[in-house]
């Protein structure tokens, strides 16, 4: 379907591909080819193709959310799907059936497509809470049905299958980490950009005028409820697209991909991004699976830092990280951009200095409560320590407190820059 | 990405030491267990043993390579996702460890063999090994067995030996009930308890058997009262952590005062969530003991566990042996870089366990055969569980249990 | 007599135990602009909801250029060609004033549910799109979003909104409620602008406007049509005046 | 028939333990308008300072004390984050309970770690009230029933028969109308959702002995509820009573009855196929009514939505 408006883009009038409507698309292109020589180990490949499939399952989640008003809690069962039927497919493969590794995600993309408009044909009469709580039963249901159904789903230990045994492309036979990058990335490109012309067409553009006010929708000739289930099919293709790239870079799908705390933090994700922007999710993907993997390298509390940071964005600036980027276009459009830097700079050391204390704050707590038995010793920002004692607790109590008093005392001098650079006649 | 940065710094660094040869050559093992997340305590506790028998028994003896070198765990969160672990295999391989250590979740072991397996086939030069401690499902050593995959723990199946030997050596129990989770290993269990119980003691009956969706029960509460109603005289269930901690409390609270055989039913707070009323009734099957500790060495080292991790419990007795038996084959290869040859010089070496006793890693499927005892929930022994004032005493000892299983393994050596 | 464009017939409503429409029949002819007026609480509204398929009536039927509509859905009758505005503005505020437009257009235009058009590249769509801005006086205000506009300018989209589609039948729920004088003016002109050759439906407080638009007046008091006449016989009618004036005075001593 | 007797006993009380979270996220959703996703965190936070207080003064101060603290910071999460989350629309505030669910787990993690904690009944309940067949029911479950049914009676007291419940009652019905209530809306928005995490908390005090305290409890219960929820009818507390006892009872008789989709197929005329281990439908074959215990609710609920979007007693649509 969704090739139709890649063909059309290419067949349609030339003078309409501008380029500045081709320069990010080309300057991520080429970002993204040369990520490889910066980062060469395998597990940074790795890390970055889970941020890619992360971006691609985000950007279709936000379909859903951003531009169709509609809370999933449950967006793990078409991701999942279409990457089990990926894999199957992919041991069809290793059984002699002929497909290109390449192709695989289509395959899985219609399989999510398929789930989408079997389950949205009931799910999206209705928006709002009745949405969100059906998404919840049949997430459930299916992730409950991935443990009973074990030829399919594989029981607990999930399916697994190569992806090396499908006809070499271009003699490529996917063995390396850096081949399979290439491939992520390739489908990347392809999946956002689909998503981007998505929301560009006609059905795109009334799926927001459906979030905004699906009444109104419903007296310009538009039922509300297939312009829904158009999105939530266009939705569960591209999920399915992430699903089969899971499926080609981990080599194995269990139930972890299907349930709730999948769905949940896909929720996350995106809100994290920025529900309201197309880049949100992009930005949302990297941020959480940088936090996620990294941080979970350095700390036990990585869960509770990303609950923090979800609930406080939600509360202070629940347009996310995109949102909070876009604040900046005012200004920029003013020309008064720079006013901010120097406030900005000010408020930068104390801000993170607080941060990393209180996050200190938080790790010697945790670390006198639930240490490893006898282990006194601590390792914090390459400082070693003994946490039993109250020194460390108290320094970084007390650093926390001065970096937070000086941001506050930073505030006003921040919301003054910031009103003088959002108004055209306070310089004057 | 600073931090990728500088983690390939590290790993740099890391093999520039290494190809130094220093004095002090540091061997690293990936430890790849849930750090975090509601199996924390699992891996936490796996870790610690691994620390301790190390320091006990490897680096303090300078008992790796005449003393030139020495074992260091590298501990890699896997928040037991098996898509995490993949991730955290790429991550140590790429630190240049090459030497895995996983064991909670069968799942996620399953998913590291093939990893291992897929990744050795495709760097034949480069091979990583993976050191299994306690995953426990029996496919794993035999229709999935490869040769780099060494399981340390008895299997289900050899387990099941044991514990129907208990069983079979009391003439009162006449039905026994069979719950289980209900997933591969659930489902071992089960097939496994029918297979023993049949050729142990045909008289007795199964009045059920029963799989049960694993993590989804609130409350199970029904399923005790079919135990209780189903007059079974003994329990058999694979339950493990917040499913046996539920099971074990509604069958009691039922009235049943008869054993209940578990694989999973101590410590991880299990032991101080049963407390009294679990004395004399549950009972645990397991490689190796601690209460009584079989030989003053094993005393001294147990003791000294707790000195060093006062919180936590020797849970898992049997993960004492993979680091000294891994030290014994990087001592027979003379190095710890050709991981082909400690492979195979891991397989069928024998080994004094300092809890398992006699240990043999057979060669025809890569298990581990030592003792196995069932132990019984006792208050006052000497170690206790969840410093709850009760633990677990061997009752019934097995020596190299079920040496001679059957496997279905065809070893493919390269 | 050719064909009615809008046909009730017998059309009641209850809710609950309330009759708020109690059988009404009316007609209104093609090209007609027709002014439904009453007290507060007539059930104008409701009569508009039900027209527009809002909500299915209790019994009786609506009837568009004689095709039986009662029950479908209101996308469905918009198909049929009517259009309404709505007494609280109800527009998309956080599209844009252009997209608002645009969104009223893309179904009779044809682009319907498609995938496969890029809408910025449809030219007929923003010429079209355009003209309308410039019918209502928006093109200043074009890519603002529409939640931010001034009252009278939301009323204004409002109704482009509404004639967007070029619908023949267009439905205006008191298009001039809270507006001032010189505001009224203007949306009145553009009103007749706009439902040149088209049938109007009207409901309105403001008896100027009422007077100066209108081709026929109806009267609707506690769900029943008392009067549908031409102005100068609804301002005539002793029976108008005596209910309307009652209505308003009972009206006053709740 | 002992048996049965047994089950309609057990799967009462934990048709009334539902409820009690159930009573409280009905209140809060009809009030506010808004679906606590964080509700069953509240039950654990019930439960885990139950336990925290019970090592000091024992289990009673605990059941009285901890949904104290579990009302007062729910009256606090009310009044400085939903609050101002409110302004967003439903849809973030949703979304903001849900990160408040995910952020307690965190928490309580990490003061009290990832074990399941030993907490047990009084030593005074500790006993076997009666037994059917051998069959031993607690007196603690006794007890459990008694506390559902007071908190029941209360609420039914305090709606029927207060001034301030029938205004909760109009409200309950008619949300627009909590406007013009003429009282201090907030004030009684947060009193309301502190009420309702009170008795989440002490639902999860008395649940804790016999459904554990781990941090994954929340999790476990936390859909569940909202399923109760949904299918009663949103909004309708006479709807959350039935849906939580029917959800009760099936959960119980669908795992004490051992039926199996072999009995089924044979008695439909089908032949077991022999090597069932490889056969494509095994799984057809070998799932029991037990197995399908847990999805029953979300089973039930999807077919409540489809044909009744408000529930089974539910009289408005959200």
């Amino acid at each position: 379907m969704s090739i139709a408006s890649k063909t059309r883009l290419t067949a349609g009038t030339a003078r309409l591909i501008t380029l500045s409507s081709t320069m990010p698309w080309a300057f991520a292109m080429l970002f993204l080819l040369c990520l490889p020589f910066v980062f060469q180990t395998s597990s940074a490949l790795t890390i970055m193709n889970q941020m890619a499939i992360t971006i691609v399952f985000a950007l279709s989640y936000n379909m859903l959310l951003g531009q169709g008003g509609m809370l999933s809690f449950g967006h793990a069962v078409y991701m999942g799907l279409g990457g089990f039927f990926a894999m199957h497919v992919m041991n069809m493969v290793e059984d002699g059936l002929w497909l290109p590794l390449p192709l695989l995600p289509i395959v899985g993309g219609l399989f999510g497509l398929l789930f989408a408009f079997i389950i949205g044909s009931f799910s999206t009469r209705r928006a709002g809470t009745v949405f969100a709580m059906i998404s919840l039963g049949v997430g459930e249901l299916i992730a409950a049905c991935s443990v009973i159904l074990v030829v399919f789903f594989g029981g607990e230990e999930g399916i697994s299958g190569d992806r090396t045994m499908g006809p070499p492309v271009f003699g490529y036979e996917f063995l390396s980490q850096q081949e399979v990058y290439y491939l992520t990335v390739f489908w990347l490109l392809l999946a956002t950009l689909l998503m981007y012309l998505f929301s560009r067409t006609p059905i795109g553009r009334i799926a927001n005028a459906v979030r905004d006010n699906e009444e109104r929708a419903e007296f310009l000739g538009y039922s509300q409820r297939n312009v829904r289930w158009i999105s939530f099919c266009a939705s569960g293709f591209f999920a399915g697209v992430a699903g089969s790239l899971f499926a080609i870079n981990f080599e194995i799908l269990t139930e972890e991909n299907l349930n709730l705390a999948t769905s949940g933090s896909i929720l996350l994700v995106t809100f994290i991004g920025g529900v309201g922007f197309f880049v949100g999710p992009i930005i949302g993907a990297i941020v959480f699976t940088f936090l996620q993997t990294v941080l979970g390298l350095h700390t036990e509390l990585w869960a509770l830092y990303l609950g923090i940071l979800f609930v406080g964005c939600v509360m202070f600036f629940p347009s996310g990280f995109a949102g909070l980027i876009a604040m900046h276009r005012r200004p920029l459009a003013l020309g008064k951009l720079n006013l901010l830097f120097k406030p900005y700079l000010k408020v930068a050391l104390p801000a993170i200095t607080s941060v990393l204390s209180l996050a200190a704050i938080l790790e010697i707590l945790f670390h006198k409560r639930h240490g490893y038995g006898g282990d006194h010793e601590m390792v914090l920002y390459g400082i070693s320590f003994d946490s039993t004692g109250y020194h460390a607790l108290v320094m970084a109590a007390a650093i926390a407190a001065v970096s937070l008093f000086l941001v506050f005392r930073l505030l006003p001098e921040i919301r003054a820059a910031w009103d003088n650079a959002n108004h055209a006649e306070a310089q004057a | 990405m600073k931090r990728l940065n500088f983690m390939m710094a590290t790993a740099l660094a890391a093999g520039l030491i290494a190809g130094a040869a220093a004095a002090q050559e540091k061997v690293r093992i990936a430890f790849i267990d849930p750090l975090s997340g509601p199996f924390a305590t699992t891996g936490t506790q796996g870790l610690s043993i691994y620390r301790h028998t190390i320091k006990e028994l490897v680096n303090e003896p300078g008992a790796l390579l005449d003393g030139q070198a020495e074992f260091e765990m590298v501990p890699f969160d896997n928040k037991i996702s098996a898509k995490e672990s993949l991730i955290q295999l790429q991550v140590a391989m790429d630190q240049g460890i090459r030497i895995i250590a996983q064991g909670a979740s069968s799942g996620v072991a399953s998913a590291l063999t093939e990893a291992v397996a897929k990744h050795n086939r495709r760097n034949p030069d480069d091979p990583v090994i993976f050191l299994n401690h306690s995953a426990v499902d029996p496919a794993l050593t035999n229709d999935k067995c490869q040769f780099w995959h060494f399981r340390f723990d008895a299997n289900a199946d050899i387990k099941m030996d044991a514990l129907t030997d208990d069983i079979a050596a009391n003439p009162e129990i006449k039905k026994v009930y069979v719950i289980g989770q209900d997933y591969s290993f659930g489902k071992a269990v089960a097939s496994a308890a029918q297979r023993f119980l049949k050729e142990k003691r045909p008289d007795i009956e199964i009045v059920g058997n029963e799989l049960h969706p694993i993590g989804k029960v609130k409350d199970f509460t029904p399923y005790a009262r079919k135990i209780v109603g189903s007059g079974a005289d003994a329990v058999i269930t694979g339950n493990w952590g917040g499913d046996m901690v539920g099971l074990g409390k509604a069958v009691m609270g039922a009235g049943f005062d008869k054993p209940i055989y578990t694989y999973y039913g101590a410590t991880s707070g299990i032991t101080a969530a049963f407390g009294e009323e679990g004395d004399g009734i549950v009972k645990l099957v397991g490689a190796g003991q601690v209460n009584p500790a079989p030989s003053p060495d094993a005393q001294a080292f147990i003791e000294s566990f707790y000195e060093s991790f006062p919180d936590l419990d020797l849970g898992q007795p049997q993960m004492a042996n993979v680091a000294p038996m891994l030290a014994a084959a990087i001592n027979e290869v003379g190095n710890a870089s050709d991981i082909k040859a400690i492979a195979y010089a891991l397989e069928g070496m024998e080994h004094d366990g300092i809890l398992t006793g006699k240990t043999v890693m057979r060669e025809s499927d890569h298990q581990a055969i030592q003792t196995v005892t069932v132990q019984g929930q006792t208050p006052g022994v000497t170690f206790e569980y969840d410093k709850s004032g009760r633990g677990m005493n061997a009752q019934t000892i097995v020596e190299m249990a079920s040496k001679d299983s059957a496997t279905t393994c065809e070893m493919k050596r390269p | 007599m050719s064909v009615p464009a809008i046909e009730l017939r017998n059309l009641e409503k209850s809710f609950g135990l309330a009759k708020i429409i109690q059988g009404v029949n009316l007609q209104i002819a093609k090209g007609e602009r027709h002014a439904v007026i009453g007290p507060n609480g007539a059930g104008k509204s409701t009569l508009f909801n039900l027209i527009t398929g809002r909500f299915a009536p209790t019994s009786g039927g609506v009837f568009l250029h004689g095709e039986d509509v009662t029950g479908m859905k209101p996308f469905e009758i918009n198909r049929r060609g009517l259009s309404r505005s709505f007494q609280i503005t109800n527009i998309f505020p956080n599209m844009t004033v252009f997209e608002n437009i645009r969104c009223g257009l893309l179904w009779t235009m044809g682009y319907r549910y498609s995938f496969w058009h890029m809408i910025g590249r449809q030219q007929d769509v923003t010429e079209k799109a355009e003209e309308i801005l410039a019918q209502i006086n928006l093109t200043q205000r074009r890519n603002e979003l529409a939640g931010t506009l001034a009252y009278a300018e939301q009323r204004a989209l409002e109704i482009g909104i509404t004639i967007a589609g070029g619908a023949d039948i267009i439905l205006l729920d008191e298009p001039c409620a809270g507006m001032s004088h010189s505001e009224t003016d203007l949306i009145v002109d553009l009103i007749r602008n706009v439902t040149e050759d088209k049938t109007l439906l009207i409901v309105e407080h403001d008896m100027g406007v009422i007077f100066d638009l209108a081709d026929k007046i109806s009267v609707l008091v506690y769900g029943e049509v008392i009067e549908s006449s031409t102005p100068d016989v609804v301002r005539a009618s002793a029976k108008v005046k005596e209910a309307y004036l009652g209505a308003s005075l009972e009206e006053e001593a709740v | 028939m002992a048996l049965f007797l047994v089950n309609v006993l057990d799967g009462f009380v934990t048709g009334l333990l539902l409820f009690m979270l159930c009573s409280g996220l009905t209140l809060i959703f009809s009030m506010m308008g808004v679906l606590n996703f964080a509700h069953a965190s509240f039950y654990m936070l019930g439960a885990y300072f139950a336990y925290q207080i019970s090592l000091v003064t024992g289990f009673w101060a605990g059941l009285l004390i901890a949904p104290l603290i579990v009302g007062v910071i729910g009256a606090l999460v009310e009044r400085y984050g939903l609050r101002r989350v409110h302004k967003y629309g439903h849809v973030p505030e949703l979304i903001f309970t849900f990160g408040l669910a995910l952020l307690i787990e965190e928490t309580i993690q990490f003061f009290w770690g990832k074990s399941q904690l030993p907490f047990s009944e009084p030593a005074a309940l500790d006993f076997a009230a009666f037994s059917i067949a051998g069959n031993a029911f607690p007196a603690y479950k006794v007890f459990m029933i008694a506390v559902a049914m007071g908190i029941f009676l209360t609420l039914l007291y305090i709606l029927t028969k207060t001034r301030i419940g029938m205004t909760i009652q109009a409200a309950l019905s008619y949300p627009e109308t909590v406007q013009n209530l003429g009282h201090n809306v907030p004030l009684v928005f947060m009193c309301v959702f502190g009420v309702g995490t009170a008795m989440a908390g002490l639902a999860g005090v008395i649940a804790g002995p016999v459904l554990g305290v781990f941090p994954g409890m929340a999790v476990q219960l936390g859909s569940i509820v909202f399923v109760t929820i949904v299918i009663g009818g949103l909004g309708s507390l006479w709807g959350a009573l039935v849906a939580s006892l029917i959800i009760g009872w099936m959960q119980t008789f669908a795992t004490a009855y051992n039926v199996t989709a072999e009995q089924v197929l044979t008695a439909m005329g089908f032949t077991k196929p022999e090597l069932i281990w490889d056969h494509p439908l095994q799984d057809l074959w070998t799932l029991t009514l037990p197995q399908l215990g847990p999805i029953l609710p979300y089973l039930l609920m999807i077919i409540v939505l489809v044909l009744r979007p408000q529930g089974l007693m539910g009289n408005r649509e959200s």
